[in-house]
């Protein structure tokens, strides 16, 4: 068997690694796993890559995997900035490419290359189906409380637009740095407006924060967050009891739900990682694959890599079938609500939510 | 008697060059010693070495019997050692009160402190006035003061002084040699580098005669008042 | 310590061809070298050779070889640079990471003025290189601009902004100084992500340099061979690195070059001696601040993206980190220190997450060995000037 | 607005905080002359170390004022002991270097202390929870909504700074800092042991970091590796504004950086994102208009 | 009181210089006539180095008037007052030490040189010629002292002893061809043969520039009976007398607040 080398890159270091390294470790574990497929044309080999959520690193890093031909594929970035830097390289070297989980829509849509492709779905899917959900519930009064990076800008941005569109109304929006540590301007201000619900676009640490001053503050408003918070690291840190009713809608069902879901949970303890796959972890291990297999049907040539991932229609994976369109962008993300209940991030459906055994904060 | 300090065959270099080469002198208990010589002969080196501040290279030094080879500035120091140093090296920072205390730094009685505190303002009244003023601000010669104040915080047994007078009015370089001469008769001992050769040697008993790193003449004060080599190295010119 | 002007005896030319020589390879060798343990081996080598240099008087002998024949140096760097080029054709990431290098380089060429001479403290280069990378990119989507005139005008803004600060800059001193641009740093950042029209935090895009119909994002063919399009930004660089280096150089052995100096290390005797203390500073900031910019123009353009994330205090801080490695006021300490904190820690991508903390303990290791820096700041001798 | 009382507050609290951390780069520039880049890492150092305290003490089922007491004990221990070997093994061989290499130093140690943390504390990247020991509730005044915790740490906070000036400027370890910092070697002349000096002034300093990390987790329930990093950017800031001549400069300057970005937000919550904008052009402004600080130097320097 | 008559080059009215309540300076009036030495002498705090200070506008005066050469250069900037021909030596030595001698001599003659950036970085060869000219000056300066100084020219300044750094401030203050130097207690430090050889210097170099005005303050009487032509006496900022240095010295107020029984 001869080998093929394709690349990972993420954010290693920084506030957001754990997301990077649980991405790394899944795509390595796809890697792992397939070159123990007996059958298979070739061996792979995982490089794997830094780009410290920094547009000029991951244009370095881009532009070493790009130019190294003996590289086929690469599966990118968490951070959106990152990837809006990268697509020109990826494009200009003719590389294929699968993102793994930045999610703003510029990436695969502010242009046409067809090198570009994305399991993970765009944010807009998880503002639409939150801003329906919570007018169901019947909230009226919405905060929005955005960290001030391109994420959560773009989340401020869709969710304002959706909550509108339902005729909510919203009483205010905050803007603050993700590394800002002290809320209580803020807090104090939003307890003013006495909100039933704050929306909040960002990660999990400015989330945590969030959701840890808001109870020193007294606010008891229903705190409605995204893709940014979900995962196990958001309920540690902000501690189960004020976590209790958190929601969050995100791109993909629980993988329990899905075919091979419990394979990949299995597969990851078994392989023995220190660190948890967090949210992304499974789209990371999907995209590899989806890479390898593509390889091992039309062989390691860039060009045909390329054209075939073009045409991936329904194909079944652990985080739902991936349907690719004209902009290489996958637009059959199941998002799915969740709440925490207990310390766990549960399906709204099947929570205690929906029995009505618990309620979610000050509902009308 | 106490105070008794031994230079024994020195050899001090900053960089390369030695600036003193197998310097000798001995310091006698409760007498005034000096060292005589020409601008970059060595003296203030001679006591950086004595402190070990530019430890010699060669050659051992002894306090009261006591060798201080192996020991530190401040370790030093603490054998009551007190030192007035070349260039006044007052804290521009402190005021200066804080800057008399500071000399006092290893009186622990605040009583003695203040007792101390007193006597350098009897002598030195400008200080007093100015207590509070930044040492930075005050001018040359009351820098000077300060200076000389600092030293006399501490009751050591050996006072070493290098140009006290520098920058003092001819009023105040009398006082200086004066203060001098009173500390010596309470049993301190000092050794003494002046430029101000003639009143140096007047209340000095014995000295020596630096050059080039060199000691080239050494006797007691009258003999050195005399000798020629001292005479043409320091009296050529006016006085 | 300082050799005096006796040690200055003319010295033999060899030292100065081996240092340039092993310099070349030693450089090619970490930017190709991809395989882990060879690297290792590498620098460890170069560590070696260095530390036996400078232990036995080689650095030195090397500097008076190169301060007695300027040209020769220039010959032999010129040369140098051409066979590391020709090695590297190909590598397109080596040669990015190269021009990079030498971006940064030149960038800290200007800080070395403002700091190392003028004494000023600049704690916002890399928003000085920001203005000029973000002139180049609006420059760019009007459209119009021959490239050779964005880059200038990059510096030119740099140099506008700048002399927003003058007042506080002129009134304040060290530490205080080191606030008044730092807030400037981190202010230009924040502004940037806060405010849509420059693009906000998604940045901008755009085109390669095309100097004079020439297209740097071209492969270059000659006597069939093919260069990576990226050799273009290498020579570009440079070349820029060049002249700074010379125009640096000769600003140090003139009487500008003394002048800085005492402004830096005495106001009073400056001013009492006829300096206009103000004009100075505000000369050397601005030199330096346009060299920033300028850098900052070409860095954009050969990034093709720009972002605020790109233009962080952080950065800022890196780039005094270079100054300070290099040895501050030694215009040569830049090239080493720059190849070490900028390359470097791409080099050690195979250790991961544990790049960052490696590189920190790397840099301290040096400084307790150096604590002047790399190449410390030797004592200006006009003397060959000054000997009819 | 009715909410001014509660602005106030919440500006106290962050102010003390600033400010704690401010003295400490006046501690260290008062007697090395050094910008200690890595306080903000030591703070959090501080901090984390508090938090394994609290587990182990939790875990030996301590009562909740002991399991503070430890938590106390071992961040301020914790940091000394670090502050000290800082300066032993990395500052001291520095000693004759340009002071800007100084900055370097600490740089690249606040960065090995961060990382460490982020690497070897268990997920340390995430954000960790700092479990309440101080009695929660407080009471409402109009619409605002006084915490006790925040006042009792407010009052820590102003104790310990009061202690810190005392032994700064009326004890003789003060004394000798400070002649240390101004003349090593005039200093040793005058029987002062700076070997011994200067790791005690750093590890003064660090206590001080140690307590504001302990203050900071205690009052916002959560720490994270990265916390020191803009702390150290904003007392660096209030400590110059302030004038780095002495203490209370550091603590004038913290409470105006908080009362700034609260003012900011408070006034006009649709332009937050610009408010550190607003807080550095401001900051800019002042430094212009006092060019050695709020409360000027003492000018010293004599021709 | 003579005004502005042609042969008076500096000339202070009611100078007074506060610092906090402080009057260092106090209601001074001196007049310096063209070409003479004046010697400035007093007790320790009494003005001499602060009088130094605000003519060459390292401070400014809190109230009165200095005029030099019939300008009034009362609230000029020092880097204009030099231009009007004044340079000085310091109490304290402030040579830069981490420069050359020649680099530190070289901004005596500030004013004369070319500070373009065109001609320092481009022209060099002008430039070197430049250099060349100070060079030869400075060598010439230094050779005055018949020490082994000239060959120290390039050396950096912290390798001399304290003397010599004196020697090179006296020669910075003179190579830019002033009208007036101020020099403050150049014979501190020196032994009395030493001193007398610096003032052999001053006045040798007085005579090599014709009509050199010269301020000295010192402490060294020997010194201020040789060169001065005469003599101020400052006590608590105030002119307490002013004549030749014999009839100042016979004074009784002037000896018993400032000499002595010497
Ligand atoms: N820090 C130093 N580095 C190098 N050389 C030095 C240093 N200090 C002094 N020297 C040299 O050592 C020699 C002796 O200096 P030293 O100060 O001991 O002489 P001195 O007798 O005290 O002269 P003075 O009467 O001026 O005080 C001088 O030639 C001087 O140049
Ligand atoms: N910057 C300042 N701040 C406060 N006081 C000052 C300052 N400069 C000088 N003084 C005071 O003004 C007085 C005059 O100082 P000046 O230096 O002129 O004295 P001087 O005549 O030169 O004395 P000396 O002969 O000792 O040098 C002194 O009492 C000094 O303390
Ligand atoms: C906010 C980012 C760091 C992560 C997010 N997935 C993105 O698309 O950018
Ligand atoms: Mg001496
Ligand atoms: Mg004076």
């Amino acid at each position: 068997k001869d080998k093929v080398k394709i690349a990972f890159v993420g954010p290693l270091t920084g506030a957001i690694s754990p997301h990077g390294i649980g991405g790394r470790n899944s795509a390595e574990l796809a890697v792992k796993l397939m070159n123990a497929e007996p059958n298979t044309k070739y061996e792979y080999e995982l490089v794997v890559l830094d780009d410290e959520c920094k547009p000029n690193v991951g244009v370095q890093v881009v532009t070493k995997i790009a130019s190294d031909r003996s590289i086929i594929a690469a599966i990118p970035h968490y951070c959106s900035a990152t990837a809006i830097a990268t697509v020109d390289i990826f494009n200009r070297f003719k590389m294929p490419m699968v993102v793994w989980a930045a999610v703003l829509p510029e990436i695969t849509y502010a242009k046409k290359y067809p090198e570009v492709h994305r399991v993970s779905g765009i944010l807009i899917g998880q503002n639409r189906i939150g801003a329906q959900f919570m007018k169901a519930r019947g909230y009226k009064k919405f905060v929005s409380f955005a960290d001030s990076t391109d994420y959560g800008k773009s989340m401020n941005k869709y969710f304002t637009q959706f909550t509108l569109e339902n005729g909510n109304e919203i009483l205010g929006s905050f803007s603050v740095p993700p590394d800002q540590q002290d809320l209580s301007a803020e807090l104090t201000k939003i307890k003013e407006l006495n909100p039933e619900v704050i929306y909040f676009g960002g990660l999990t640490p400015l989330g945590a924060r969030l959701r840890t001053q808001m109870a020193k503050f007294g606010i008891n408003a229903q705190l409605e967050g995204n893709s940014g918070i979900m995962g196990d690291a958001f309920v540690n840190a902000a501690g189960p009891e004020l976590a209790e009713g958190t929601l969050t809608f995100f791109d993909s069902p629980p993988l329990s739900k899905m075919p091979g879901g419990k394979m990949f949970a299995d597969a990851y303890k078994a392989a023995g990682y220190s660190e948890p796959p967090e949210a992304y972890g499974p789209f990371a291990y999907v995209a590899t694959r989806l890479v390898m297999e593509t390889i091992e049907k039309v062989g390691p040539d860039r060009a045909k890599v390329t054209t075939d991932l073009g045409d991936v229609k329904d194909r079944p994976s652990i985080v739902g079938p991936v349907t690719f369109d004209d902009h290489g962008q996958n637009i059959t993300p199941l998002t799915t609500s969740y709440v925490v209940q207990d310390g766990k991030w549960v399906v709204w459906e099947e929570s205690e939510y929906v029995s009505g055994k618990r309620k979610l904060k000050n509902l009308p | 008697m106490s105070g008794h300090l031994t230079v024994e065959n020195i050899f001090t270099a900053y960089d390369r060059a030695d600036v003193l080469s197998g310097i000798s002198i001995d310091v006698q208990p409760g007498k005034i010693t000096c060292i005589l010589g020409s601008n970059g002969a060595g003296k203030s080196t001679l006591i950086r070495s004595i402190l070990r501040l530019t430890p010699p290279r060669a050659g051992s030094i002894a306090f009261e019997g006591k060798t201080l080879d192996q020991m530190a500035t401040h370790e030093i120091v603490g054998l009551r050692i007190a030192c007035i140093p070349e260039g006044r090296r007052i804290f521009a920072k402190m005021t200066v009160e804080e800057n008399l205390r500071v000399g006092a730094y290893l009186v622990n009685a605040e009583k003695t402190v203040k007792a101390r505190l007193g006597k350098v303002y009897e002598v030195f009244p400008r200080l007093k006035e100015r207590a509070k003023q930044l040492a930075g601000t005050m001018s040359g010669g009351e820098q000077a003061m300060v200076s000389i104040g600092r030293g006399m915080m501490t009751d050591p047994k050996l006072l070493i002084i290098d140009e006290p007078s520098l920058g003092l009015s001819p009023l105040f370089v009398q006082e200086n040699f004066n203060i001098v001469r009173r500390l010596n008769e309470t049993g301190v001992t000092v050794l003494l580098v002046e430029q101000n050769v003639n009143q140096t040697l007047a209340i000095a008993h014995y000295g020596y005669v630096l050059s080039q790193g060199r000691i080239i003449v050494q006797g007691d004060s009258e003999m050195l008042a005399k000798n020629e080599e001292v005479q043409s190295a320091y009296f050529g010119g006016a006085h | 310590m300082t050799p005096t002007s006796r040690t200055l005896a003319r010295g033999p030319v060899w030292p100065l061809f081996v240092a340039v020589a092993f310099a070349a390879v030693a450089l090619t060798a970490l930017v190709l070298i991809e395989n882990q343990k060879l690297l290792g081996a590498a620098l460890a080598i170069t560590a070696a050779v260095c530390f036996c240099a400078a232990r036995f008087g080689g650095v030195a002998a090397t500097e008076v070889a190169a301060s007695e024949n300027p040209w020769l140096l220039r010959g032999l760097l010129t040369l140098a640079s051409l066979a590391v080029i020709f090695v590297l054709r190909d590598d397109n990431f080596g040669l990015l990471m190269l021009a990079t290098v030498l971006i940064y380089a030149t960038i800290c060429l200007g800080l070395t003025v403002q700091m190392g001479y003028a004494g000023l403290t600049n704690f916002a280069a890399a928003a000085f290189a920001g203005t000029g990378g973000y002139t180049a990119a609006m420059l760019g989507q009007q459209g119009g601009l021959p490239d050779a005139l964005v880059l200038v005008c990059g510096g030119l803004v740099a140099v506008f902004i700048g002399s927003l600060l003058i007042l506080p800059v002129l009134r304040t001193r060290g530490h205080y100084g080191a606030l008044t641009t730092m807030a400037f740093g981190v202010m230009f950042n924040v502004f940037l992500d806060a405010n849509d029209f420059f693009g906000g935090p998604q940045g901008l895009k755009l085109p390669g340099i095309n100097l004079f119909g020439w297209d740097f994002t071209n492969d270059i063919h000659i006597f069939g061979l093919v260069l990576s399009s990226y050799v273009n930004y290498v020579i570009l660089t440079g070349i820029l690195t060049a002249l700074a280096m010379i125009f640096v150089g000769l600003l140090d052995r003139s009487w500008v070059g003394v002048w800085f100096d005492v402004v830096r290390l005495d106001e009073t005797a400056a001013s009492v001696f006829g300096l206009k203390i103000a004009y100075w500073k505000v000369l050397a900031f601005t030199l330096g601040n346009f060299l920033a910019g300028l850098m900052g123009a070409v860095y954009a353009k050969m990034t093709g993206f720009i972002a605020p994330a790109n233009f962080t205090f952080g950065d800022s801080l890196v780039m005094v980190s270079i100054v300070i490695l290099g040895g501050i006021g030694n215009r040569w300490g830049v090239l080493p220190a720059a190849l070490i904190v900028v390359l470097l820690p791409e080099k050690l991508q195979f250790i991961q997450e544990y790049r960052l903390i490696f590189y920190a303990v790397l840099v301290i290791a040096i400084l307790t060995m150096r604590p002047d820096g790399l190449v410390a700041r030797r004592v200006r001798k006009l003397h060959t000037e000054a000997s009819a | 607005m009715g909410m001014i009382g509660q602005h106030l507050l919440n500006g106290l609290m962050q102010g003390t905080i600033y400010g704690l951390v401010a003295m400490g780069f006046t501690i260290f520039f008062g007697v090395m002359n050094v910008i200690k880049f890595s306080h903000g890492d030591v703070l959090t150092l501080g901090a984390f170390g508090g938090l394994v305290a609290v587990w182990a003490a939790n875990a030996l089922g301590l009562s909740v004022p002991l399991q503070f007491i430890v938590a106390l004990c071992v961040a301020m221990a914790l940091t000394a002991v670090v502050g000290a070997g800082i300066s032993h093994f990395l500052i001291m061989p520095l000693r004759n270097a340009p002071p800007l290499n100084m900055l370097l130093m600490t740089m690249m140690v606040g960065t090995a202390i961060r990382e460490a943390i982020r690497l070897f504390f268990p997920n340390g990247t995430n954000p960790q929870r700092f479990p309440e020991l101080l009695p929660a509730g407080g009471f409402n005044i109009g619409p605002s909504f006084f915490r006790t915790d925040a006042i009792i740490l407010i009052i820590a906070g102003a104790a310990s700074i009061g202690a810190v000036y005392w032994i700064i400027n009326h004890s003789k370890f003060g004394l000798a800092m400070r002649a240390v910092a101004e003349d090593t070697e005039t200093a040793r002349v005058m029987g002062i042991n700076f070997g011994r000096i200067i790791p005690l002034t750093f590890a003064l300093g660090s206590i001080t970091a140690g307590f504001a990390g302990m203050i900071y987790a205690l009052y916002y329930s959560e720490i994270n590796y990265s916390m020191g990093l803009l702390l150290a950017v904003i007392g660096f800031t209030a400590a110059i504004v302030g004038g780095l001549g002495n203490i209370w400069g550091a603590i004038i300057g913290g409470y105006l950086f908080a009362g700034l970005q609260t003012f900011v937000v408070a006034a006009m919550p649709s332009m937050s994102d610009y408010k550190n904008v607003f807080a550095f052009v401001l900051i800019i402004v002042l430094i212009t208009w006092r060019p050695t600080g709020l409360l000027a130097e003492r000018g010293s320097e004599r021709v | 009181m003579t005004s502005l008559s042609n042969d008076v080059l500096l000339e202070s009215r009611g100078l007074t210089v506060r610092f906090g309540g402080l009057f260092a300076l106090n209601e001074l009036n001196i007049d310096v006539r063209n070409g003479e030495v004046l010697g400035l002498i007093g007790p320790n705090g009494s003005g001499k180095t602060t009088f130094l200070n605000v003519i060459s506008g390292v401070y400014s005066a809190s109230a009165g008037k200095i005029s030099l050469g019939g300008i009034d250069i009362t609230r000029e900037k020092a880097h204009n007052i030099s231009s009007y021909g004044l340079s000085r030596t310091f109490q304290r030595s402030r040579l830069c030490l981490s420069l050359s001698v020649f680099d530190n001599i070289a901004l005596g003659a500030q004013r004369t040189l070319n500070n373009g950036l065109w001609h320092n970085v481009v022209q060099r060869k002008a430039f070197a010629a430049e250099a060349r000219k100070i060079a030869e000056e400075a060598r010439e300066l230094l050779g005055v002292f018949n020490t082994a100084l000239p060959d120290k020219l390039f050396d950096p300044a912290i390798s001399l002893g304290m003397i010599d750094r004196r020697r090179v401030e006296i020669c910075r203050a003179l190579i830019g061809k002033p009208k007036l130097v101020l020099l403050d207690e150049p014979s501190a430090g020196m032994t009395h043969d030493e001193t007398d050889q610096v003032v052999d210097e001053i006045l040798g170099i007085r005579k090599s520039l014709g009509g050199l005005t010269i301020i000295i303050v010192e402490h060294e009487m020997g010194l201020i009976e040789r060169v001065t032509d005469r003599c101020v006496v400052l006590n608590y900022g105030k002119k307490i007398c002013e004549g030749k240095f014999r009839d100042v010295a016979a004074d009784p107020v002037v000896r018993e607040a400032y000499l002595g029984q010497a």
